[in-house]
């Protein structure tokens, strides 16, 4: 069983440095996704983003102005998740709810 | 070659870290050290995604007046970098709620080994 | 943790270092239009400073500085916060989290965003602080009481 | 983008994780672990992502570090392998 994990486990690694001789340069300029259009013609989000964030949003920090602004939707499904995190912890360790069970 | 080699010899040390990182979520026995193992694994998919945002001779993604934004060589790609916050920080929530449900396992059988736990739970 | 440290060096530092830790917290989220920082990472420094008198003092003194009871609802506050600016521009016209439609008329457009985030970072650290917080106060609870 | 410095951060990271995972320990493997947050945050701030290398700073070696000490205290520090 257990050569048969480290086997996978060797399987996966040689598997995915295949997939690696593929990728782009690393720091590559002319990279598909550090281009100012794509194939098809239209532009591509994080050009715009650099060149219209200044103008928008009055904000220097491009990453701030993603976070917030352009992907708000994106940031506030996180927050929900971060909420429910606390929720769930509450949930399963709270003292009070024990000792009720307790005196039932 | 030796270009090439310079091109991609990240991709392989994250390889590493992540294949480091399953190694601890199938054979170690402890749940903590599976639990170390899935930081580990994750932590190496953040670096996949940062390093695949960098571009040679370009400055970090906050605005100065002195570099142009108009070309847009100039800047790091910003939107991997967002991406990745909320993920770090999504991270540390989902490992709270790991550490609730290991305390209450703890409470119930005494025991974070799994196999022995596979037994007292019969 | 239950009972207070033994070492009155650790019990002086935390009690010196732990309102600056809170203020460059609170800098982090307002500056961060300008540099890096912003809700995640505030909030996170904020929950640190916290943490840090959780750690050293026993329970009736850090009841004193954050109680116990008020750590969810803040979180929910917080998420209610980012929500309503969503809602009130999606009120008044535009779309759900459309910042350029807040009801801020004194303001250049590029200007009503600009709050629009800032609003949005107070929510976001206030949630995040609060949320971090409360995993650790409910890590914490005896099992046999 | 140092390629010397990147490669000795690397380096760190690798042993790091493998410290962590090996030690029986399980208070040295957090330590470990908190190590392993540190470096990587100074790799993102290598790679210009100052903003993903100062949460990492903050989250990944601070809250998670004390998070994991208050866990280990309730449970067992021993493990088996």
């Amino acid at each position: 069983m257990k050569t048969i994990n480290y086997l996978s486990l060797v399987a996966v690694g040689l598997l995915l440095i295949y997939a690696s001789l593929g990728l782009p340069y690393r720091g590559d300029s002319d990279a598909l996704v550090n281009q100012d259009t794509s194939l098809i013609g239209t532009p591509v989000a994080s050009s715009y983003y650099i060149q219209n964030a200044y103008k928008d949003a009055n904000t220097p920090n491009i990453v701030t102005a993603i976070l917030c602004d352009y992907r708000g939707f994106d940031t506030l499904g996180e927050e929900v998740v971060i909420f429910t995190a606390g929720i769930v912890c509450f949930l399963l360790l709270n003292r009070e709810r024990k000792i009720e069970k307790k005196q039932r | 070659m030796l270009d090439f080699i310079a091109g991609h010899y990240d991709y392989w040390f994250i390889i590493l870290l992540l294949i480091i990182g399953l190694y601890g979520m199938i054979m170690k026995k402890n749940l903590v050290k599976k639990l170390i193992g899935m930081t580990i694994f994750q932590a190496s998919i953040i670096l996949f995604y940062i390093s695949g945002a960098i571009k040679a001779d370009a400055t970090v993604p906050i605005l100065t007046d002195s570099i142009s934004n108009a070309d847009t060589a100039n800047y790091i790609n910003p939107l991997p970098h967002a991406l990745m916050l909320t993920a770090i920080v999504v991270g540390v929530a989902t490992v709270g709620v790991a550490f609730a449900i290991l305390i209450q396992l703890y409470n119930r059988y005494k025991t974070l080994n799994e196999q022995e736990l596979i037994e007292r739970m019969k | 943790m239950k009972k207070s440290s033994d070492s009155p060096i650790i019990l002086l530092l935390s009690r010196v270092i732990s309102p600056y830790i809170m203020l460059f917290g609170l800098y982090v989220i307002f500056h961060g239009h300008y540099s890096p920082g912003g809700g995640f990472q505030g909030g996170t420094m904020l929950a640190a400073s916290i943490l840090l008198i959780r750690i050293a003092m026993e329970e009736k003194v850090y009841e004193m500085q954050f109680k116990k009871s008020f750590d969810i609802p803040l979180g929910a506050l917080g998420v209610l916060i980012f929500f309503g600016v969503g809602l009130i521009a999606m009120l008044l016209g535009g779309n759900f989290l459309d910042h350029h439609f807040l009801p801020i008329d004194w303001l250049a457009p590029a200007d009503v965003r600009f709050m629009g985030i800032l609003f949005v970072e107070v929510g976001v650290g206030l949630a995040v602080m609060t949320i971090l917080v409360a995993i650790y106060d409910n890590l914490l609870e005896d099992d046999d009481a | 983008m140092h390629w010397e410095l990147e490669l000795v951060l690397y380096v760190f990271l690798v042993i790091a994780a493998l410290v962590s995972l090996y030690v029986k320990d399980l208070l040295t493997a957090v330590v470990s672990l908190s190590v392993f947050s540190y470096v990587l945050a100074m790799l993102f701030v290598s790679m210009g992502a100052i903003d993903v290398g100062f949460t990492e700073a903050v989250v990944g070696a601070g809250v998670t570090g004390v998070l994991f000490v208050v866990m280990i205290y309730k449970t067992s520090r021993r493990s088996n392998d």
